[in-house]
């Protein structure tokens, strides 16, 4: 069930922008992903939830086993809250979105079509997916945009106990969320430039 | 009866799906009418009870 | 004391709900009452047959399929001028009869057409007028269905029913021109002929239970529409409420 | 795979009524040929079952950006990529979501819109089958192509430009087909050939479909 | 004004290329209509006028959704209407950009495409003038029709629902006179009727236009 | 040049979400929204823009003065980073796209199409649209949504330098900006529900 990064190396747009990366995401853990705009987080994030190959080194212990939620959520805007949630519980074979809708505050607005729904609420029907996946490994990134903080805390106590019961996760932020967890930099492993005299490579 | 002669498909068929036509129109306004003026009184009555 | 105090919602359901009792009694009968009187007490056509008696329910329903496109242009006209809700509610509760009526009316045309002209549909003037008005319908019900704001829905349906309804007159007068042009004499059917010819006879022993008739459909009308109307209106009080609940349960 | 299904379904119902606008297309485009070519009784029955191939192929065309393209752009074809389903049932089921949204109420409606277009009698029966047979291919190529568009901010012209030359045996052999049985000839060589195309591409491209998404994904 | 038409032809050219896109789907429609009715040279030179109208009408329509509902996906338009240019500005601009990158294109592409019709050969001056007479009020009453729906998820086919009727005198018209023209009779009467219809549309839809997506935008 | 709100209600998908509000908004100055998720912030700073009417009360000083930007950045991903500036210049009648890209820090990917932007580096290019406005009154929803701590800062600073230079700020948002301004707390305001037996209200 661990999550082990080897020498991973990661491109977008043709290009790497990290390289070596490496590190274990064993349960109980959260790892906080940090570095500045534009590094390459995102990246990283697409690359081990298995949308896009590495350029180099390997993902183990994901298959299967990761839910990720990313920058844009997912969300139906004609569904309501519950059908969205209730659609995502079918897909991953799990049972019960309650306990969902209540961690993350959303009791009152459970029957509300989704596209009535301000930034920061669709953005908690978009965390409370996670939930009901079922899935251990959380890839989340920066999953608190336009929350206030009352409920970036309420999030930090879903993750926790995310974390109580065996799970683990891997957040992109750049707040703080109070949250005890590795903080792995990637600002260091920014990929240098390809030689330009290497033609294959930087072909590639 | 009366004897519609040759023309009989065409004038019993024009009848009928007219008729059938209105009758589900009316049928339908009503049942729906119906549900909805339930709906809105109950609501109503548990946003009294509420406050 | 204006008629505009009926255009409070309250007021209009109130008053509403007392006149249509008997409304629904006299346009049943009417229209019943017509249908079998031309169904079983008029005489059939010396060169249509029995199928003339199909004109106590195609002209009625034609009629009604324009008027009813016609009341929603008024209340769409009140709706962007004085914004009464039950207006912009009444054009959007005509707009599913309007269809039925349309529907009728091509529908029994057809029915018509097939022993009289040989052909189940003919593109006349007039029939293809009442193609383009049933699109129209189509058009106005689709976007008030696909718009979740009311009050935007109102709005914008109202200007559709305005500007489509130029196209209309202007698409009615195409038409016309259409298919007068070059290739004319195909078709020998032209219901201005045939409807011509069955207008004389019209005048004795057809009128009294076609009157009739129209005046069962109209009233029809106006009682489904008061009722739909009124339905419109609880639906939207409905979503207030719900809304309102929502705001005291988040306070 | 069911939920998938019925969330389509869905949403179709819900935003403003996908089963509706495709057939109210179809509709469209038939009444607009007579205005365009002129309203000669023997010239419509002649075209009519061309006329209602091309406005069903278009009606399904007009309809394929729904099928990735809104999944796509709210970040949920992700979010289902990294689901338990695999691709290649996800791209069968948005398939067949679409054929019954678009595809399956056109088979319905088009022997009624023969009337308006003067369709020989006998035709009547051979459009209905030529369709039946027909659409589902149209369907899964058009995923196909709506695959391959997903990415691209409004793809929908360069999806039709993509898809319709695919579209053209089907085509050919459905409107072939509808033709020869409105005018009494044996149809039995373009139904084969036609239920053939359907058969291949339904079992055959969603795999195509999938890898393409794959790549589209990354 | 003239920053918005720029920015718009920009992005039409580089979006994958909005200038040959509505070219190319008007080739495909003219180039699928011999496989549907059969390639009777007669019968297809008989109904060629009419065909290239559809064509230019659907290529025409398929393109609506590009004029408003991107700027309003990205919040573009949001930001638009609070910058000091009227909405009647910005909205007349995009019917402009629209029929230069969509109409234009087809009308001068149109006499082309009539030769694989077999199009008489005194038509082919005729479908030009009318197509240029007839694509100003379709590209005017899209824009209409797009504004109505801008708000709407992939509204792309209730659109075409809206505005296909609103388009069917400028077809009657315009189809008309083209195939008048190809008869040799005379196409004053049709001419003048076009002429208005797209003078009176652009003239004065503009501002039910603005009207419409201020409401939209509230 | 100031700008006041006065006894302001708003509403958003027929509701009222927020009443009573009145404040002014000098030159000089800026004021900070706060208040919880799905309060009405974002209605509130639209109905300010002009883009929805008011349900009561009135906004002065607004017409032709407020550039608004919005959750959604109204960037065109084909286009580059300097064409889409330089448009949003030629629109505002402004010039000069150099500075703007200068405050944000978007030297580097100036030719770079928006399309191949980060999360943050997309934000970026949206605020750098406010500098070549030359509008005096900011309306800014929630603008540091996915910057880094360093962008943050940097953003603050352009804020300062417009309030320097004569200008005004309201702004909406959730994290901590450093910015010396008058903080309104939206959440008094909250719109109390029409009494039930109102069919009129309640209609609305
Ligand atoms: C599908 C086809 C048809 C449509 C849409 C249609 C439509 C209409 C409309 C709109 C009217 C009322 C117009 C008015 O009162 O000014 C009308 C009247 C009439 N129609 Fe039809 N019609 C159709 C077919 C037929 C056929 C096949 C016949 C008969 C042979 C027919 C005979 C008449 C007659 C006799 C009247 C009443 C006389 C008159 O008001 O001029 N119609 N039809
Ligand atoms: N489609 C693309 N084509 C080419 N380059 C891209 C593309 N998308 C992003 N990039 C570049 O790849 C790099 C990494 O982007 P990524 O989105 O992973 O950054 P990030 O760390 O998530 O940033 P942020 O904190 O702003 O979200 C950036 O420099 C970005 O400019
Ligand atoms: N389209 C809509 N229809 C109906 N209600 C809506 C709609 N959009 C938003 N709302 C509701 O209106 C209220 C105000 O929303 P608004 O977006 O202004 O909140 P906000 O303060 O900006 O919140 P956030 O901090 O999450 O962005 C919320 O309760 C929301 O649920
Ligand atoms: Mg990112
Ligand atoms: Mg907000």
């Amino acid at each position: 069930m661990t999550l082990t990064v080897s020498d991973l190396s990661v491109a977008r747009g043709g290009l790497p922008v990290l390289e070596g990366l490496s590190f274990d995401l064993p349960p109980g853990v959260a790892v906080i992903l940090r570095g500045p705009n534009g590094i390459g987080k995102t990246t990283l994030l697409r690359t081990i939830a298995g949308l896009q190959p590495p350029l180099k080194g390997t993902v183990t212990g994901a298959e299967d086993q990761v839910a990720y939620a990313a920058h844009a959520d997912g969300i139906k805007l004609t569904l309501t809250v519950a059908e969205n949630l209730a659609f995502w519980t079918r897909v991953f074979d799990h049972t019960g979105i309650d306990d969902a809708i209540e961690s993350f505050n959303l009791t009152a607005l459970r029957d509300r079509p989704a596209g009535a729904l301000s930034a920061g609420q669709k953005r908690r029907l978009g965390l409370a997916r996670m939930l009901v996946t079922g899935r251990p490994i959380w890839i989340l990134d920066e999953p608190t945009v336009s929350l206030d903080s009352d409920h970036v805390r309420q999030f930090s106590d879903v993750v926790r106990r995310h974390l109580e019961g065996g799970g683990s996760a891997l957040i992109a932020t750049h707040i703080d969320l109070g949250l005890e967890g590795t903080v792995l930099n990637v600002g260091p492993f920014k990929a240098a430039p390809p030689p330009i005299d290497d033609f294959d490579g930087g072909f590639l | 009866m009366i004897d519609l002669g040759r023309y009989a498909g065409a004038v019993l068929s024009a009848y009928g799906v007219s008729l059938a036509m209105l009758v589900a129109l009316v049928l339908l306004s009503l049942r729906r009418g119906r549900k909805v003026r339930a709906d809105m009184e109950m609501i109503e009555e548990r946003g009294r009870a509420n406050g | 004391m204006s008629i505009w105090e009926y255009a409070n919602p309250k007021k209009f359901l109130a008053t509403s709900e007392k006149v249509m009792p008997a409304l629904w009694v006299l346009s049943i009968a009417l229209t019943v009452g017509g249908l079998i009187w031309g169904f079983f007490l008029t005489p059939d056509d010396y060169r249509q047959g029995s199928t003339v008696k199909i004109i106590f329910i195609h002209v009625p329903a034609a009629l009604m399929a324009i008027n009813a496109w016609f009341m929603m242009l008024v209340a769409s006209l009140i709706w962007v001028i004085r914004r009464h809700h039950v207006s912009a509610l009444a054009a959007k509760a005509a707009a599913p009869i309007g269809v039925v009526m349309t529907l009728i009316a091509l529908i029994t045309g057809a029915l018509w057409g097939q022993p009289m002209w040989g052909t189940w549909w003919a593109w006349d003037p007039r029939l293809t007028s009442f193609l383009v008005l049933f699109l129209f319908y189509l058009g106005y019900i689709a976007l008030w269905e696909a718009i979740e704001d009311p009050d935007t829905a109102a709005d914008l349906t109202a200007i559709l029913c305005l500007v489509g309804s130029v196209f209309a007159v202007l698409s009615r007068y195409a038409v016309l021109f259409w298919n007068q042009g070059l290739h004319q004499g195909a078709s020998v059917m032209r219901a201005g002929a045939v409807a011509g010819d069955t207008e004389e006879r019209v005048s004795n022993v057809f009128a009294t239970p076609l009157f009739v008739c129209m005046g069962g459909f109209a009233l029809l009308f106006l009682v489904l529409v008061l009722y739909r109307t009124g339905t419109e209106i609880r639906a939207r009080r409905i979503k207030a409420l719900l809304a309102r609940e929502r705001l005291e349960a988040e306070a | 795979m069911i939920a998938l299904l019925l969330r389509d379904l869905n949403l179709a119902m819900r935003a403003g009524g996908g089963f509706g606008l495709g057939l109210s297309f179809f509709l469209i485009v038939t009444v607009m040929v007579p205005f365009a070519v002129g309203p000669e009784t023997e010239l419509l029955s002649r075209i009519a079952p061309g006329v209602l191939w091309i406005g069903a192929l278009l009606a399904c065309l007009l309809s394929l950006d729904r099928i990735l393209a809104l999944d796509w752009e709210d970040g949920s074809l992700d979010l289902l990529a990294t689901a338990p389903l695999p691709l290649e049932a996800i791209v069968t089921i948005k398939s067949l979501a679409h054929w019954i949204t678009t595809g399956l109420p056109l088979v319905l409606i088009a022997p009624v819109l023969g009337v308006l277009l003067h369709l020989p009698a006998n035709a009547y029966l051979w459009i209905f089958v030529s369709l039946l047979l027909g659409t589902p291919a149209l369907s899964v190529i058009g995923t196909f192509g709506a695959a391959l568009t997903v990415g691209l901010k409004r793809g929908g012209l360069l999806l039709s430009l993509l898809v319709l030359p695919l579209y053209v045996p089907t085509l050919i052999f459905g409107a072939e087909m509808a033709r020869r049985g409105a005018s009494g000839l044996s149809t039995e060589t373009p139904m084969l050939l036609l239920a053939g195309i359907s058969a291949a591409s339904v079992a055959l491209l969603p795999f195509v479909s999938a890898a393409v998404l794959r790549i589209n994904l990354r």
